[in-house]
């Protein structure tokens, strides 16, 4: 082959060269599936970024995973490691009563931000408040994916979804909420951070962050949380780049990325 | 003899958990109740075990459902609108077969009501108060000795079956005192949970907890598969007492507390000559549907008694022969409304003149 | 035999440690025992009572209409439940502070036992319920006033148990009072 | 500089286009015609140019492409 | 001829509401019923009212017990799961005398289950899914225009009953497109709401919404007093559809889109001469007893076809005469579980030879 | 009279000279009946704060009380005006119903620990996030009062509650909540304060507070927040005096009084 | 009368327009109609379907078993649902998509009509339903090509209305194609 | 400085005490006896001293006090 597009089929690559060495390769952690996300949805992203977590510290075999109800639901199709569905926005409780039974297990909850910032705020606040020794993925897109876009808590003012559709007005919907600043707030929480993966650097930097995240828990650190801003392109009536764009325009402005709270600065 | 305890209906719940092996607790404080979580709160921790004040009932489910699904024995307990938050959960455990104890002692509604005595979660606790249709096993003691033994087998048969147990207790038999032999977990065999959730070790398959059915017909197989679970656990676990009912011309029939309190007005019935029997559902679902069946085979004469307008009733009616007559006499929930044995007495003489 | 007690008053009056004395009680003599409290929802104050069933058999019922006995501690619980006392029952109150008439209760043997003077004169006000329990124990010749005695070692919490002489007396002292006043 | 090169699954790739904006080489594209999926996947121009960098892979949400360099 | 709209039936509901006079609604998105959150966002805000996409759906039924309480016509509606956490508001709305209209489009279930057609949830409707002994009015469209129409008459039924009233319809109905010819809200006398709480003005008496009762025998007195009004109910209020039952030697009950489908078998039977009829249930609480009363008094075989393993089936059995049968035919919910028409004439063939 | 204590019966206050004028009354708002309150126990002058707040700005015929359930439930027998009991942690949502489809009325919430904190997270924190015009009283006495003394989110750390019976550990059940600084994260709150009514200087802060409090919805200001930190006498097992002062020995330092946001500056 | 038609494709064919105009038109000419889509979980991708039933009386079942006409746009639709379509009826097939062949069908009439040539051939795509809904109107007879014209104006939405001439000219095509080949 | 006393409505008062320590001119107390309701309820010690300022009024959570001046 000299040049051109190589294809693959799934499953089987191509074989390179013998003299070439893979740098880039599938986290083993992730199943070698093809996902029912939407082109240019940043679950997939973020999926990888948490099995390349799970793979960093070799915990696969004793992670369960929590999944929640919205796109990611299917969490099991994706993630090779034993997982429970809880019900929309419990998995924080859910996760509790995994991890208080089997403490020797990495524990995590994969929410979006009408699970977690909406139905299942009581909680998340609390799961934090007790510090409980677990990790959480929130993925805030500002709309609730599975059900077709209506508003979420983090609608931004003046989007509209399929129940805000004159935009989301601050004056009867209030603000859109800040998960990661507001949890940084209670005593129980040990890190969090808001990440995005909109841009290579920032998908280096929420690699690292998650990274961290996990690193709480294997090191029984206590209640670690990663918010990460997610394009949610189906929704949001746009195409994959504009909708990609849109969370560096107009999400990250108003939900900065950072950490706000890092109580062992690892 | 081993040294009789003297004990709350609710302590002997708290107690028997820890004796069947439950080490995880997670509840919210309601009367009539609290004396559960109070109990389990001061006792799992030197055990090694975790009691959880849940932020809610709903964390408190959820929390339940999560080290079920892990393969340990856990419970939680609560009473009224605290079950009835539960229902989302409980509808989930169901829909994901997960085996997990529930309490409820009842106490008086809708709504805030009152703490005092109910049976009027009946339809709540036999029906699936929670969405999609699917039955959870109800024991429905009727002393403190039962709270005990139930709560003991509540635990058995959930994870036997994989269906959710409640123990289904007025607060009568909550807040009572009686003796109690505290005796040891029966040895039964239970089968392994290689369903449960605990890491994906080498070798092992990817184990999920769900109750996403998608595929063509996948849903529907589920319900007709637990269909059949109910029918296999209506045969093999129905339990009830019969007192008198072989030469009875009228049967009285109630569960928990007023069976209690019908069992005196029986006596003086007896006393007085009459021939009346006692015919008293343990498990409520499944409803010991054989026992009426074979009863009203003579006897056509059956007078439930509850402490609701009426509703377990419906399963007296839906179980007897079509030629038994049913009459019900129902004193809801709340304060001063308790019948007394000269009150059900009364009942019994009326009905069995019409008999 | 089935027996049953009925004992009522206000929050203070120890109610629920007497029963559960009769209940450790009868427990000592072997019988079943059921013991029935009534509970408020409200934390405090108001009314308290309980019923105590104990049989050699079955206890049945735990909630009594008729008592045979009835023990009353102050005047609100008389007007409210002395009446319910089953005819050719008991009723047992504390002349302290209940203004009772026999001629109200047609059938009902009415003893009158100043329980409050009693347990003054014995230094603690607290051990009216004591003196119920006594008074009972004599009256009823239900329970033997050993097992009372005995009992109260599973009754009082370990940290009152410096108590039993007393509360023994107390109980005496009722049983001797009820005794006397109706012979 | 070694010989590095990416290749696409064409399987995977949904044609979001995310890699394209993530190659500071500007060595993806996206196709001019759909698949039989109906997304216009995304193309590697092996001009040599390729750095292996990987910032493509790491843009991409299905995980559809791998980097890989002369040992 | 008014013009005939084409819509859904989702949006049925919505439209009827407004046309109710409803101005208030809070709800949680929900497949397959978030087209009524997504109408109302759009149509109450420029009529003045108030639509709020609660933070769920417990949030929502107590915006709901709110809005009530000050006298207003409001509504709720939601799905499977999301009815299940509305069961403690809804016990407290029926504990409180409050109206208010909930619309259940099920799904299957249980747990979460999926978003195909479901009738799973009639024994969380008609039996109290919440605690404490109580019921709520229940309607059962079986077509978009009854859609309009049933959620207009649970607006009435509910203000005069002082009884929280559920429109449940399965997601055929809920996401089926039909003529609809729209109609103003008939002139109904409601009674004044003297009992709502809208601050107390000088001389008014204080108004206060609660559902605790602790006085001796008050919360007795409440549940005989709403066994009274449930009576009143049935015998005012109960609705169905008979078709052709006059000469029928079998008579299908369904209700919703299982009836729809019914139907047409009943045609097939009809055709090929089998004298089969319809009674579909309109209200499923006030059950319409009379009817199968009636009826049962001919024709002694009945067929119930459910899209669940049996529970309306159980209401039937309590109705008919005592010496009529009662077989049942379901089909669990679930992707790829809806009946035929061509299914169910089979089924009616089976019984009609035994017949 | 010359001298020694006066005595009254409850409604008939004996008749003074003439020539008195009555300097300290019972605002018109509170009924003239007695409490069902323990000894000592702080709702009860909570209650009369509220009172006179409604007194002072004369809404008493057009407030709406939403009872919590708690300690607090028999609201309706002492104030004088309509209320709806709300369920357990409900009541913000049951205020943002009542307020929404009456909005010339002035609605209030009065909710305990247990309620606002623990079961009802959810609520208080979207009626706050979406800025609805309510005001709501919280009145956080570290426990379950109703209930009979049950571990809160609020439970100080070592404190022996019925389900803390070994005193509340900060590394299972995570650290008291501070819900007047978490509220104040929240865009759509106006104003967010706590006070105390252990001492007669914190009473007339209280005092002021609450009229403030209840100005910003009489205004069209926005949600306001009152967290009031109370005795519970009978479940601390403590005598009304002893009580007391643990509000001020152990409550404030952890949970300091002051406002937490004041958006109008009132 | 009571007419039933069944049509499937994938998600992106316009498979819901089609039942939606197709309602309209027998609204047009007074029938009653239900309109019954099916609807998945995940909002994109994979088949999309419907079912239209009009009538001049009752609808009745919004479910069809075997519907009297099938418009099948897709092979992996033709492969799973042509095989229902009731005997006597019609199965009309997208035939640029669907390799079909009428002996797999004994008793229904198959009719072929190369829907996305026909669409490309008057410049857009994307009016294959348009294509569809004409063939099905003139072969099943059971609207007039009329009513499908006016439906347009109700099933589009007003900022598509410039758009209806276009779309009433593949309705033309799609009616006498499938007219050409089957006589 | 006119004359000035407070009431104490003993059918409210529930002996908490807390008047007591609220007066600055300690002129409020507890009776040493348990009323018929079990409550030592407060008394008032009108030595003339009071000053009307409402202190021990202001800290009653039974509103049971209340405050007079001359006017
Ligand atoms: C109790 C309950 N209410 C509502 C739903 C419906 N539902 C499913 S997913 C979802 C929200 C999904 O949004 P989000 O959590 O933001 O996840 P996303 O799909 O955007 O990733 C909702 C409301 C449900 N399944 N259960
Ligand atoms: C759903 C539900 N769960 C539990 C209860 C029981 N309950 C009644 S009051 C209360 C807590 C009271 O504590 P708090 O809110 O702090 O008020 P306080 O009595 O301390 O003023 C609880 C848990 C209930 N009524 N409803
Ligand atoms: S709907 Fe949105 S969140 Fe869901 S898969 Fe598609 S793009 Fe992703
Ligand atoms: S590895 Fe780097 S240089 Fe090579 S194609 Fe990818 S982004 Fe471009
Ligand atoms: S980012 Fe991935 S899915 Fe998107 S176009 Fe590039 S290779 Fe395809
Ligand atoms: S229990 Fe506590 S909060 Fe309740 S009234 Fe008594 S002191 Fe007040
Ligand atoms: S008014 Fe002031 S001075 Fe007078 S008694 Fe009260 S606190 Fe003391
Ligand atoms: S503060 Fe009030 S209730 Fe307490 S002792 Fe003083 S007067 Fe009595
Ligand atoms: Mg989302
Ligand atoms: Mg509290």
């Amino acid at each position: 082959m000299d040049s051109g597009t190589v294809l693959t089929r799934a499953g089987t690559p191509l074989r390179m060269r013998n003299s070439m060495k893979q740098v880039f390769t599938r986290p083993e952690s992730l199943k070698d599936v093809q996902t029912h996300f939407c082109p240019g949805c940043h679950h997939g992203s973020i999926h990888r970024l948490v099995a390349e977590a799970m793979d960093e510290f070799d915990i696969r075999s004793k992670t369960i995973g929590v999944a929640s109800v919205g796109c990611s639901v299917f969490l099991y199709g994706y993630f090779d490691i034993d997982v429970i569905e809880a019900p929309h926005g419990r998995a924080p409780a859910v996760a509790t009563g995994a991890k208080r039974s089997r403490d020797d297990r990495i524990v995590f909850t994969y929410q979006g931000d009408g699970d977690l910032a909406a139905i299942g705020t009581s909680e998340i606040i609390h799961a934090a408040n007790r510090g409980e020794d677990i990790t959480v993925i929130f993925v805030n897109n500002t709309t609730y994916g599975m059900t077709g876009g209506q508003m979420a808590p983090t609608t931004m003012v003046g989007q509209k979804t399929s129940t805000s559709p004159y935009g989301r007005n601050q004056a009867k919907d209030g603000y859109p909420i800040r998960m990661a600043e507001l949890l940084a707030q209670l005593e129980g929480v040990a890190f969090s951070a808001r990440v995005a993966v909109n841009s290579p650097k920032n998908v280096m930097q929420a690699k690292k962050m998650i990274k961290t995240a996990f690193r709480y828990q294997v090191e029984g650190r206590g209640f670690s949380f990663i918010e990460a801003l997610a394009a949610c392109p189906t929704n949001w009536g746009m195409k994959p780049l504009a909708a990609n764009e849109r969370v560096g325009s107009e999400m990250i402005p108003y939900f900065p990325l950072g950490v706000y709270r890092n109580t062992a600065n690892l | 003899m081993s040294e009789k305890l003297f004990v709350k209906g609710n302590e002997a719940v708290a107690m028997a958990a820890i004796e069947a092996g439950c080490r995880y607790y997670f509840g919210y404080p309601i009367t009539p109740q609290s004396d559960i979580p109070e109990y389990l709160s001061r006792e799992l921790p030197p055990l090694g075990g975790e009691f959880i004040q849940a932020e809610s009932e709903i964390g408190a489910i959820n929390m339940l459902l999560g080290a079920s699904a892990t393969g340990v024995r856990a419970m939680t307990s609560s009473s009224g609108p605290g079950i009835s938050l539960k229902q989302e959960g409980i509808s989930y455990m169901a829909g994901s077969e997960l085996p997990g104890v529930i309490v409820d002692i009842m106490r008086a509604g809708p709504g805030l009501g009152g703490i005092d005595a109910s049976q009027a979660d009946y339809f709540q606790a036999t029906r699936g108060g929670g969405h999609g249709g699917y039955r959870i096993i109800v024991l429905a003691p009727a002393s403190v000795q039962e709270m005990y033994d139930l709560t003991m087998l509540a635990f058995d048969l959930s994870d036997i079956y994989r269906i959710p147990a409640m123990v289904l207790a007025d607060s009568v038999i909550g807040q009572m005192k009686e003796s109690l032999t505290a005796h040891p977990r029966p040895q039964t065999v239970l089968p392994a949970k290689d369903w449960a959730v605990r890491g994906r070790e080498a070798g092992e398959p990817q184990n999920v907890v769900k109750s996403l059915y998608l595929g063509d017909g996948e849903m529907e197989a589920f319900h007709w598969k637990m269909h059949a679970r109910y029918q296999e656990l209506a045969e093999k676990e129905s339990r009830w007492e019969e007192v008198q009912t072989e030469d009875a011309t009228l049967v009285v029939t109630a569960f928990g507390s007023t069976a209690r309190i019908a069992k005196t007005a029986i006596s003086m019935a007896r006393e007085a000559g009459m021939k009346v029997g006692l015919l008293r559902p343990i498990t409520l679902f499944p409803f010991p549907k054989q026992a009426y069946e074979a009863i009203s085979g003579n006897c056509k004469n059956f007078l439930t008694i509850e402490l609701s307008t009426g509703q377990m009733v419906e399963d007296v009616r839906l179980s007897v022969a079509r030629d038994a007559e049913v009459s019900f006499y129902g004193r809801p929930p709340g304060a001063g409304s308790l019948p007394t044995p000269e009150e059900l007495f009364e009942q019994i003489k009326k009905r069995y003149l019409n008999s | 035999m089935r027996h049953d007690v009925f004992i009522a008053g206000y929050g203070g009056q120890g109610v629920l440690l007497a029963g559960n004395l009769l209940s450790y009680a009868a427990i000592h003599e072997n019988k079943n025992v059921s013991f029935f409290p009534a509970y408020g929802v409200e934390k405090r104050g108001g009314a308290a009572m309980c019923t105590v069933v104990f049989a050699d058999g079955d206890t049945g019922s735990p909630v009594v209409g008729s008592p045979s006995v009835a023990i009353v501690l102050n005047q609100l619980s008389f007007d409210k439940y002395a009446a319910k006392v089953k005819p050719g029952g008991i009723c047992i109150v504390n002349s302290t502070l209940v203004e009772a008439d026999g001629s109200q209760l047609p059938g009902v043997e009415l003893v009158a036992v100043p329980m409050n003077e009693i347990a003054l004169e014995l230094g603690d006000m607290r051990m009216v319920n004591m003196v119920a329990c006594g008074a009972y124990a004599a009256k009823s010749g239900s329970l033997a006033l050993e097992s009372l005695e005995d009992a109260l070692k599973k009754a009082l919490p370990e940290r009152n148990h410096r108590l039993i002489p007393a509360n023994i007396k107390a109980i005496r002292a009722g049983a001797a009072a009820a005794m006397q006043r109706n012979t | 500089m070694s010989y590095t090169r990416i290749t696409i699954d064409e399987a995977r790739c949904k044609g979001c286009g995310l890699c394209t904006i993530a190659c500071p080489q500007k060595l993806v594209t996206l196709s001019d015609t759909p698949n039989s999926h109906g997304f216009t996947v995304a193309l590697f121009s092996d001009s040599g140019k390729c750095t292996g960098c990987a910032l493509c892979a790491e843009m991409c949400p299905d995980v559809a492409i791998m980097v890989f360099k002369e040992k």
